[in-house]
């Protein structure tokens, strides 16, 4: 197992991690605007992810993937933002929104 | 008109050749797949129903012709009329027994046209529903019956299954085909059970009764029985059941015939009284029977026709059919009383008419009847009696009672109207001059093509003081008294059928009353309107279906050992299982939109692992595109009511379909795990990817090349659903505009 | 929704995105690509431009209807699969010609149908949906 | 060279996962969205690089240089504007948030 194998291994953890995070965000988010980082987040944390395993299984395809997903990852963010807008005012966090 | 005249001459022709034997063959492969054959045979009994087909169609035709003088739709009379008259040809002349069937039911089809030809009329449209429903129904039996007899037979030929009588016999289907075949024709001829239509269906136009409803169409059931008779016939159960069948129809029949106060449905139900006669008459297999069967085949309808075209004359000149205002019209019109007159007599059996010797061989047939000799004998005069009476009531009231006040003036009906009625009647009474000519030449062939051994039978008017000839002298005397006490009789029968419970009308729209409330409560249990029902059902069934069939061909060897799987696997599979369970526990549906993104990232991660950078991107772009097209929606989705998420039963059962669901799931893929994925295919293509398409994407390859097919389709339904949706959205604003 | 960074950022990405999505589409053959993958990234770039400025915005640059796009796209498959039958090899066969060294072919056209049918079906809806709100 | 791709893919790693902390610590939406943007963008890049290092090829160098500039053109933009549609639906700010100059301007 060289070092660059420990490495991988280290980086898949480290982005669970990042994931895990992202998750509880979503979860306990209080605002939506919280819960669409936590997914931009995610999607960044997924084009790291794709680009360990394309290291770790040496095949180009996957970064492929990685460069997809940088493209388009913000997108998400982007229709929520403007959902935000449209729908005015973000109730006091306590309180969940109901929509 | 004129196919009916050709039809005619090209029959009488024929009347020469035909006997039994050498019928007439022409046969021409249909559907050779099923060995169904355009055969057409033309023997002794198909000739007799030829002729009356043709005879028939030539006069009424005629009659027609004046009776629609000036009608808005006459030409679709005679389509129709023309489609009727081809198809009943074809029915009776048919050699194969799916080509017969098809015949079968274009006559049921034209004759609801017929029927609901006036169909302004309400009372027509119902009638030629429910006409069409009954002997629907009954072609359906009969289809069922053809098939298996078929089946049985090994061939479709009638011919050759004539000829297999005895193996039919014995063949454990028998009984199922007997039934089948008895409820074809028990529907179409309307007998006892399923009578009530005919009496409906004189709603229909008088030509279309005089033509259909009594020298052709009903005349179908009898035919099939008598075609099938060789193959069927033979055993109790044939016999009991026609004879009894027969009696119950023709008393019945004989009895509301004098309750009926309007002429043509008196005509109805005395035809009601000779299809029952005939079926009585069917059970029997003495030869002398069937001869008395098709005998009064050809009387009844020659006078049976003469009496409902005489009837619309009547309605047409006179401009009404109750028997109570019509009187003394003999000087107004008297060429269709004197046909009437010849025609009642026929009717009622007098010894010069066809009539006559119809009712004596009659008798004779019914003391030979095998099962119940007296049963039949005392049916068939008490049946006849009250026939006179109405031959009676018929003729003599309209013509010569007192003068009635008709609501129009009463003038003779136009020549054509008159050539029909007065042709049959006469050729009642020629026909009855020369019985050995008519025996002979139509009678006997007929039997013959029935009855495998070889036919003797004298024709004579006159037998001399027999048995048969004491009960026609009876008939006549009981028929003279019943014409003489008419109406008491008919409130007699009046109080008798208001009595009972149940009539054949009532049930039949008791009947499709259930059946048209119970597929409204289906439809509104199914088609609730809510998303989740359909959701819910749908996967219902599947787990339902999967856990059965796993269940009974035993659960697949699973293999659980994990150990494997790297650690990171297990993280992404935790955060999808995490991802699943927000989405459930969200309260508002911006949580659950998120969490499904956060699913979907997952699945695309197990890709990836899995090495399959293809479907990664696709399942990230479509992940990303639905939380957009979500975003977009949700403004304009209502309140996320809370009542549909919290209640308890709701809940409850969502989730055990949806464990149910998962579980089957998991078990199948595990069982397909676990036998090895069958490499064979991934070889072929590996092999041949380069090569044959000249890419290395295999799935790609596959997509756009190899089974280029299926994405073709896959296109057409994403161009249609795109389009779906955009009619669902875009629609209201333009309505709003 | 109007954000100068968003519009000036977009000019960009737009086109970046379509450029990426026609090379997914181009080499869809040999690696991860293709008609289908092409499509939806097209389309997310579509999307994104009628976030950015407006579905009037959209149309012009699509200048022809997405339904109509859809149409096209399907009678593309289909003349691709027809060309096969034409020559009498049996419907949708591969048929392949060199112009000028680069391999051209039926799938490719196939591919293209797939690809503007995706876009067409996609933004038929997302503009249905945006041009409401 | 594998050392140097070891390390870098480590280094991001951690920063992705310092981000991730960071989003779930930081108490309001402001500062979340600093930690996501700047952190998880680097991280990332850090990766990349990393993956480059791991597989020394021009295909892979272009394809990693080609997702960095797309994640380091985009995630400022949607950072801005989701920071920017919160603060415009008046979504709650740290208590001890010292100077807000979106507000004073206006």
């Amino acid at each position: 197992m060289t070092f660059l194998d420990y490495a991988i291994d280290g980086a898949f953890a480290l982005l669970l991690l990042a994931v895990l995070g992202a998750f509880t965000r979503v979860v306990r988010g209080p605002s939506l605007a919280d819960r669409v980082i936590a997914l931009d987040l995610l999607a960044i944390a997924l084009v790291a992810f794709s680009g360990v395993y394309a290291a770790e299984s040496g095949e180009v395809a996957f970064l492929d993937v990685s460069l997809a997903l940088a493209l388009v990852a913000f997108f998400t963010t982007i229709v929520f933002a403007r959902y935000i807008e449209q729908r005015g005012t973000t109730p006091p966090p306590g309180k969940a929104e109901t929509r | 008109m004129l196919i009916a005249l050709v039809g005619f001459v090209l029959c009488a022709m024929r009347v020469g050749t035909v006997t039994g034997e050498d019928a007439l063959t022409v046969a021409r492969p249909w559907v050779p797949f099923l060995g169904v054959d355009f055969a057409f045979r033309l023997d002794g009994l198909s000739m007799v129903f030829a002729l009356l087909v043709t005879g028939a169609g030539f006069f009424v035709a005629l009659y027609a012709q004046a009776y629609f003088k000036g009608h808005p739709d006459r030409g679709r009379f005679f389509l129709f009329f023309g489609m009727f008259m081809v198809a009943m040809l074809g029915l009776v002349l048919a050699d194969d027994l799916l080509l017969m069937f098809v015949f079968w039911e274009l006559t049921t089809a034209s004759s609801f046209m017929l029927i609901g030809f006036s169909h302004d009329l309400e009372k027509a449209r119902a009638s030629a529903r429910q006409a069409l429903l009954v002997t629907g129904a009954g072609g359906l039996a009969l289809l069922a019956g053809v098939v298996l007899l078929g089946n049985a037979a090994g061939t479709w030929r009638i011919s050759e299954i004539i000829a297999s009588g005895d193996l039919i016999r014995q063949h454990e289907h028998y009984i199922p085909i007997l039934v089948l075949v008895f409820a074809g024709a028990f529907t179409k001829s309307a007998q006892f059970p399923f009578h009530f239509w005919l009496p409906n269906a004189m709603a229909a136009p008088t030509p279309v009764s005089a033509y259909l409803h009594s020298a052709t169409m009903v005349k179908g059931g009898i035919y099939l029985l008598a075609r099938l008779h060789p193959t069927l016939a033979g055993t109790p159960e044939w016999a009991w059941t026609l004879t009894v069948v027969g009696a119950i129809t023709a008393v019945w029949g004989a009895v509301l015939s004098v309750r009926a106060t309007d002429l043509k449905v008196a005509l109805a139900w005395t035809t009601v009284m000779a299809l029952g006669t005939l079926t009585l008459f069917l059970g029997s297999e003495a030869q002398i029977g069937l001869a008395a069967a098709i005998t009064f085949l050809l009387v009844h309808a020659l006078y049976k026709c003469a009496l409902f075209l005489v009837v619309g004359n009547l309605d047409h000149e006179a401009g009404t059919r109750e028997v109570g205002l019509l009187g003394g019209l003999r000087r107004a019109m008297p060429w269709t009383a004197a046909s009437a007159f010849v025609a009642a007599l026929s009717m009622s059996g007098f010894p010069p008419f066809l009539g006559f010797l119809g009712k004596e061989l009659k008798y004779e047939g019914a003391l030979a009847v095998a099962s119940e000799p007296w049963l039949a004998a005392g049916a068939a005069v008490l049946a006849n009696a009250l026939m006179v009476a109405m031959a009676g009531v018929l003729a003599i009231r309209p013509f010569f009672g007192p003068k009635g006040a008709t609501p129009r003036e009463a003038h003779e009906a136009p020549f054509p109207m008159l050539a029909g009625p007065l042709a049959m009647g006469a050729l009642g009474l020629a026909l009855g001059l020369m019985p050995p000519i008519v025996g002979a030449g139509l009678i006997a062939p007929a039997v013959q093509a029935m009855v495998p051994e070889s036919v003797d039978l004298t024709f004579a008017m006159f037998h001399g003081i027999t048995a048969p000839l004491l009960l026609s002298v009876l008939t006549v005397t009981l028929g003279v008294i019943a014409y003489r006490l008419r109406d008491k009789l008919r409130r007699v029968i009046d109080a008798f059928v208001g009595a009972l419970p149940i009539t054949g009308d009532g049930s039949y729209r008791r009947v499709v009353g259930w059946i048209a409330d119970g597929a409204e409560g289906l439809t509104r249990i199914l088609q609730t309107g809510r998303l989740r029902t359909y959701l819910a059902s749908s996967f219902a069934v599947i787990a339902a279906t999967l856990a059965y069939v796993l269940l009974r061909n035993g659960l697949p060897p699973l293999d659980l050992d994990a150990s494997g799987v790297p650690f990171h696997k297990w993280g992404v599979v935790a955060l999808i299982a995490a991802g699943v369970v927000t989405v459930l526990l969200a309260k508002t549906r911006l949580v659950a939109v998120c969490a499904l993104g956060l699913v979907g990232a997952g699945v695309a991660l197990i890709f990836v692992l899995y090495g399959a950078p293809d479907v990664a991107i696709t399942q990230l772009m479509v992940d990303i595109l639905v939380v957009a097209i979500l975003g977009l929606v949700l403004p304009r989705l209502p309140r996320y009511e809370a009542a549909d998420g919290t209640k308890r039963r709701f809940r409850l059962v969502d989730a055990t379909i949806a464990t149910a669901f998962g579980l089957v799931m998991a078990t199948l893929l595990l069982g397909v795990a676990s036998v090895g994925v069958d490499r064979e295919i991934t070889a072929f293509y590996e092999a041949n990817s380069v090569p044959g398409a000249l890419g290395r994407n295999i799935v790609n390859v596959i997509l756009v090349d190899f089974r280029a097919f299926d994405t073709m389709g896959e296109v057409v339904v994403l161009a249609v659903a795109g389009l779906a949706a955009w009619a669902l959205l875009a629609r209201p604003k333009e309505d709003e505009a | 929704m109007k954000s100068l960074i968003l519009d000036n950022t977009m000019r960009l990405l737009v086109w970046l995105m379509l450029a990426f999505s026609l090379f997914l589409l181009w080499r869809g053959h040999n690696d991860p690509g293709g008609g289908f993958v092409g499509g939806l990234v097209a389309s997310i770039a579509f999307a994104l431009l009628g976030i950015g400025r407006g579905p009037e915005a959209v149309r012009s640059a699509l200048r022809i209807d997405p339904r109509t796009l859809a149409g096209v796209g399907i009678a593309l498959a289909l003349v691709a699969g027809i060309w096969g039958s034409l020559l009498g090899t049996s419907f949708l066969k591969g048929h392949w010609i060199s112009v000028g060294g680069l391999p051209l072919g039926t799938p490719l056209l196939f591919d293209i149908g797939v690809y503007l049918v995706v876009i067409g079906a996609v933004l038929t809806v997302v503009l249905a949906l945006e041009e409401d709100t | 060279m594998t050392m140097v791709a070891g390390v870098l893919l480590l280094l991001g790693a951690a920063f992705v996962a310092v981000s991730a902390l960071g989003l779930v610590r930081l108490p309001d939406v402001y500062l979340r969205m600093h930690s996501v943007a700047k952190a998880g963008a680097l991280g990332c890049g850090l990766i990349l690089l990393g993956v480059v290092f791991a597989l020394p090829s021009v295909a892979v160098l272009l394809r990693v240089v080609g997702a960095i500039l797309f994640v380091f053109v985009t995630t400022p933009v949607a950072s801005h504007l989701i920071g920017r549609a919160a603060h415009r639906t008046k979504s709650a700010q740290w208590e001890r948030t010292i100077v807000d100059e979106w507000t004073d301007e206006q």
